[in-house]
């Protein structure tokens, strides 16, 4: 896909090759895959170096190798598991939740003027919204525990989902949609037949924003109201003064959401084999 | 010893597959098209007559083999050879003028006069007033025809072309064929212009080239010496071309039988 | 091509030679500033001097003069730390939890020179757990399967509860749920009956109060079984050392703000409640009274009371090991008697 | 007045909205302690909007988003087109770029407080590297997505290698790009209180946060109001300056 140079040239590779290139070939491949950490592993030498340089308290800023140490150890432990798990549930169950009402209430924004009418400027209006600042009155509303966290996450994915499946439904092909009437679709199986699968590319952005959104959110709220889960052990870290193991926290989200979004993205290859994006590459 | 204008010399073009496998799509081709030549090339789809296009443009690379153009081996586009598209030759963020005059400002050209050569070909492709006009407020034809000023513009020594009336109408495409030629014949800039329209091919070319389905070589190479006004209304109803059309037809009809069965298999 | 590459390059470099221009510029800018020094304080969101030193500049004598005062707030004394540990400010608030991580794991070289509040000291306010009055739980022991709300887990009131539950003979995780909730939700959340119990300070307490329904269980006097100095002011010993007139002057204009707020009460009142909000019949009712925690007049940080609290922690279990807090208070910086 | 009467319907779900939050709280069927009345979050909203410390931390707050988005826009725009373009810088960005994605900005202030202060730096820090990802994103699948055939056709009319970035690539990403800013400006807004709200003394988050923490709602609902009705114009504004500078481009709603 990416070339280096301008991409003069679309094909890969050109005629077979001498067993020497090959050879070649070999060590460049390895070459690229050392170079493909590089950027992590440099972040990482520098983050080491500047923490014993002596520069910053390294009680404050510990060195990357013990903060990663922290992390294998609290791996080893299990101990991180079930806060993970708990911030997993979190950001899933709100991000599930968010789907459903999300993909719904777009679509039929896309399709009705009624909707479309009252929910538009809620929708506009709210995208922009700071979400964390409510965080503590939603523990005041919704109680402690899981209810306020995982409605917190559904507040702030339905919108970027709202979003997307509406412009999805907007865009869908009205020659779509006269094939599908004439044939006798109505209502809401013409918006599950027809309005659905066609805004899908859409519907799927959307998903990937909340994804990233979830995490985030339900993180953020752990940190500011507790209760267990990543969010609260990195906070209490903190407080206790344990840097490397909020640290370790901060590695574990970035993980679980990078092992996320690339999950998304096989999704994407699975669910939207039919659509022209893949005929791109 | 060298009078072709563009010579092609044994061009192999092997491309890997989605899937990973090698996919021949020219196999050792060889062609000589000496200047003034209006050369036409027809074939199945999925021929290679694109990538062949491509590959003298200098925007591919042959796999083995070169192209020289006057003698000169192509190592990558180049303002001598002008490229025209079946669509997206045209950039959406400039406007007709803009378009016309960008190979100009490429080479420098002094502004005032980019305009004047620009105004002329306005002129000759008949698009006065929409100077100022974005492409995507033109019809087809008329995005064609800017296309078409924005190329000759360059004052290209070859001008390529590839299925450039592929996305018209059919009388769109009359008419834009009708003031190719008329262009052709003041100019008689060497042209090399890719179709899948017998009809087409054989109108406009002075020579027509039959390619088989992949792996692309040539199947048929025939000159067009049909001594007959080619700007009167009954040129296609005249018998000789019909004769040609239907020779060249089944050229290229056992080729798609044939491509099809490969496909098949 | 390579043009824009070398113009972003150049750009990138700008901006970090500029972000690190300014880091050296703010960051610390304390070092070699000429008079008046600027010190960054660290303080919690409701703080009282802040609020007279921004609202009644009048009463102040040496501001501007010797020393100017950058406030950097925080939503808790855990937060202030982090960044006082960074040296990102030079004199933070601090509780006791704080003093001792910043003493026994980040290791800094720091003193604690005055006090801001103390807990039940001479009759005064200390932060009361309240619970509603027909839910049965009338002392610790009524716990027992409940709900217990306070501010932040781990915190010096998440503590207090802990000790209380532990005397009582509960277990704090398994016997009661202990949750989080922020101080100006936690008498609604007791009231809606989603919490049995709750840390109430003020003004949040004047105002369950007046609603009335709700009872004190107890206090953190009960639970450390002391009165206690709450919070206080620390500073980097590298300020203390180059500024100590500076920091001096700041002590005496800063106890100078607390005997204005207690003698002019109503002006003290107006001032706060313009600065958060408050509305000032609220504060009218207990602000800088014994219903308020106690704003000592000589800023001086009870030692003694502190260290009991400290051994509380170690016989409770939440401390390993005891730390002499002595070490870390200087009140050399308090002015002479006046 | 048509116009007017457009705007009128348009924005009636909100007020729809309002007047029953109002109609719910006068009556106190919902206890104030739960959420202020409408009618006292007006009334801050005015006391705020007449007070004049309130615009010095409008302007703290807006500077910072400014700011954090303008590099946020350079850095992201040149980062996103040089991965598409060399090897060698996708190579080196890619990683940090997708790991550093998921990260919760508000999560890392304490560690950009240590490096860049206290001070405005580490606020505009965090707006910045939370919309300069997406950017990123947008601008490398842009690029990449440039037709080939508008590639070819600059190439054929003698525009150099040099060129090309600016001639064509640049020109044809930028709708795309585009909309992948107007993201970045809510995620700007939303960003605004997080980055105020670990260490501050001025800004709308900073307020936002200390009104919260001493029970002032009807204050902290209105920093809110105002927060969003600023991102809200910013947004409406940006889309009508697209509007124009792309008007070759069919703009997109989003």
């Amino acid at each position: 896909m990416a070339q280096g140079k301008p991409r003069v040239d679309v094909d890969m590779a050109s005629g077979s090759r001498e067993p020497a290139a090959r050879r070649w070939a070999a060590l460049r491949w390895l070459a690229a895959g050392v170079a493909h950490y590089f950027s992590v592993l440099l972040f990482f030498g520098l983050w080491e170096f500047v923490a014993r340089s002596g520069w910053v308290n390294p009680w404050v800023f510990p060195p990357v190798t013990v903060s990663l140490a922290e992390w294998g150890r609290s791996l080893a432990t299990g101990d991180i598991f079930h806060p993970m798990g708990l911030t997993l549930l979190r950001a899933l169950g709100g991000l599930t939740m968010a789907l459903g009402v999300g993909i719904t209430l777009g679509l039929l924004m896309g399709r009705y003027r009624l909707v479309e009418w009252f929910f538009e400027p809620l929708i506009a209006i709210g995208f922009p919204a700071p979400k964390i600042a409510f965080l503590p009155l939603f523990v005041l509303w919704f109680g402690f525990f899981n209810t306020a966290k995982v409605l917190i996450v559904f507040t702030s994915c339905i919108f970027p989902l709202t979003l997307y499946a509406y412009h999805g439904a907007r865009s869908v092909d009205r020659f779509y949609l006269w094939s599908a009437l004439s044939k006798g679709s109505r209502g809401f199986a013409l918006l599950r037949k027809v309005v659905l699968p066609a805004a899908l590319p859409h519907i799927f952005d959307g998903f990937q924003v909340a994804l990233i959104v979830s995490f985030i959110v339900a993180f953020v709220a752990e940190m500011v109201t507790g209760g267990g889960g990543l969010g609260f052990e990195m906070i209490k870290a903190a407080q206790d003064a344990e840097t490397p193991r909020a640290f370790a926290m901060l590695f574990t989200i970035s993980l679980l959401g990078y092992g996320t979004i690339k999950l998304a993205e096989w999704l994407r290859a699975l669910l939207l084999f039919w659509h022209i994006e893949h005929e791109a590459h | 010893m060298n009078s072709a204008k563009v010579e092609i010399r044994d061009v192999t073009k092997a491309f890997r597959s989605t899937g990973g496998s090698q996919v021949t799509a020219l196999a050792g081709i060889s062609l000589r098209i000496p200047e003034n030549e209006f050369l036409t090339v027809v074939g199945p789809s999925g021929c290679g007559k694109s990538t062949l296009l491509y590959i003298i443009g200098g925007f591919l690379k042959a796999t083995r083999g070169e192209v020289l153009v006057n003698g000169v081996p192509v190592t990558g586009p180049g303002a001598d050879r002008g490229i025209v598209f079946q669509k997206y030759s045209l950039f959406p963020w400039r406007t007709v003028m803009q378009n016309i005059t960008y190979g100009l400002e490429e080479q420098g050209v002094p502004r005032a006069e980019r305009q004047e050569i620009a105004r002329s070909y306005l002129r000759l492709m008949r698009l006065e007033g929409f100077e100022r006009a974005y492409p995507r407020a033109l019809s087809g034809g008329m995005q064609q025809r800017v296309a078409l000023a924005q190329t000759l513009a360059c004052e290209p020594d070859i001008i390529l072309m590839d299925e450039p009336f592929g996305a018209l109408d059919a009388q769109t495409r009359k008419l834009m064929q009708v003031e190719l030629l008329r262009l052709w014949e003041q100019r008689r800039t060497t042209i090399i212009f890719v179709t899948h329209d017998v009809e087409e091919a054989i109108y406009l070319g002075t020579r027509v080239i039959v390619m088989t389905a992949r792996p692309g070589t040539v199947k048929h190479d025939e000159p067009i010496a049909l001594n007959i006004a080619r700007d009167k209304e009954d040129y296609m109803l005249n018998r000789a071309f019909m004769e040609l059309k239907m020779r060249i037809w089944l050229n290229v009809k056992e080729e798609v039988e044939r491509y099809g069965e490969v496909a098949r298999s | 091509m390579k043009r824009v590459v070398r113009g972003v390059s150049v750009l990138l470099a700008l901006v970090a030679l500029l972000a690190g221009g300014a880091a050296g510029h703010w960051g610390f800018g304390v070092a070699q500033a000429a008079e008046p020094v600027t010190f960054r304080i660290g303080t919690a969101i409701p703080d009282y001097a802040y609020a007279f030193f921004t609202e009644r500049p009048d009463i102040l004598k040496h501001y501007g003069k010797s020393y100017k005062i950058e406030w950097v707030k925080f939503t808790g004394s855990g937060g202030a730390l982090s960044a006082f540990a960074a040296k990102k400010v030079d004199l933070s608030i601090m509780t006791i939890l704080p003093l001792i991580n910043a003493a026994t794991k980040y290791r800094l070289d720091f003193k604690v020179i005055h006090s801001q509040q103390d807990h039940g000291v001479d009759g005064h306010f200390a932060t009361t757990f309240m619970a509603r009055a027909d839910s049965g739980v009338r002392r610790a022991e009524d716990l027992k399967g409940k709900i217990a709300g306070v501010n932040v887990r781990g915190g010096v009131l998440d503590l207090a509860l802990r000790i209380m539950l532990m005397k009582h003979g509960l277990k704090p995780d398994s016997d009661v749920t202990i949750v989080e909730g922020q101080f100006p939700h936690l008498g609604a959340m007791i009231r809606d009956k989603k919490i049995d119990l709750g840390s109430i300070i003020q003004p949040f307490y004047s105002r369950e109060q007046k609603k009335g329904g709700l009872i004190d269980v107890f206090t953190t006097v009960d639970a450390f079984e002391t009165a206690q100095p709450l919070s206080f002011r620390a500073a980097h010993g590298s300020v203390l050392k180059e500024h100590a007139a500076a920091v001096r002057d700041y002590v005496d204009d800063y106890l100078r703000t607390i005997a204005w707020g207690h003698d002019h009460r109503e002006e003290a009142v107006r001032a706060y409640s313009k600065t958060w909000k408050i509305p000032e019949e609220t504060l009218m009712d207990y602000f800088l009274t014994k219903k308020d925690t106690l704003y000592r007049r000589d800023g001086v940080v009870d030692v003694t009371l502190l260290q009991k609290v400290v051994e509380t922690l170690v016989r409770t279990g939440f401390l390993k090991e005891s730390v002499d807090v002595s070490k870390y208070v200087d009140l050399s910086f308090l002015p002479a008697k006046r | 007045m048509p116009a007017l009467r457009k705007i009128v319907v348009r924005f009636l779900p909100l007020l729809l909205v309002f007047g029953a939050w109002e109609a719910l709280t006068a009556p106190r069927l919902i206890p104030e302690d739960f959420i202020p009345r409408f009618a006292h979050v007006l009334r801050a909203l005015g006391d705020l909007l007449s007070s004049a410390e309130f615009y010095g931390h409008a302007a703290a707050s807006f500077s910072r988003v400014f700011i954090g988005l303008t590099i946020s826009i350079i850095a992201g725009v040149a980062l996103g087109i040089g991965m598409a373009w060399y090897r060698w810088v996708k190579r080196f960005c890619e990683p940090l770029v997708v790991l550093s994605y998921p990260i919760p900005k508000p999560a890392i202030i304490p560690v950009f407080i240590i490096w860049l202060g206290i001070g405005d730096l580490s606020k505009i820090a965090v707006i910045a590297l939370g919309c300069v990802v997406p950017i990123i994103i947008s601008s490398y699948n842009a690029t990449l997505s440039v037709d080939r055939y508008l590639v070819w056709s600059a190439l054929s009319k003698g525009t150099s290698e040099r060129r090309l970035l600016r001639k064509v690539i640049f020109p044809a990403s930028l709708p795309r790009i585009a909309v992948a800013i107007r993201v970045a400006i809510a995620v700007a807004f939303i960003l605004l209180v997080s980055s105020e709200f670990i260490a501050a003394n001025t800004g709308l988050g900073y307020l936002t946060f200390s009104y919260g923490s001493v029970g002032s709602n009807d204050y902290m609902f209105a920093t809110i109001f105002l927060i969003v009705a600023v991102g809200f114009s910013a947004d409406r504004g940006y889309a009508a300056v697209m509007q124009r500078v792309l008007a070759w481009h069919e703009f997109g709603e989003l």
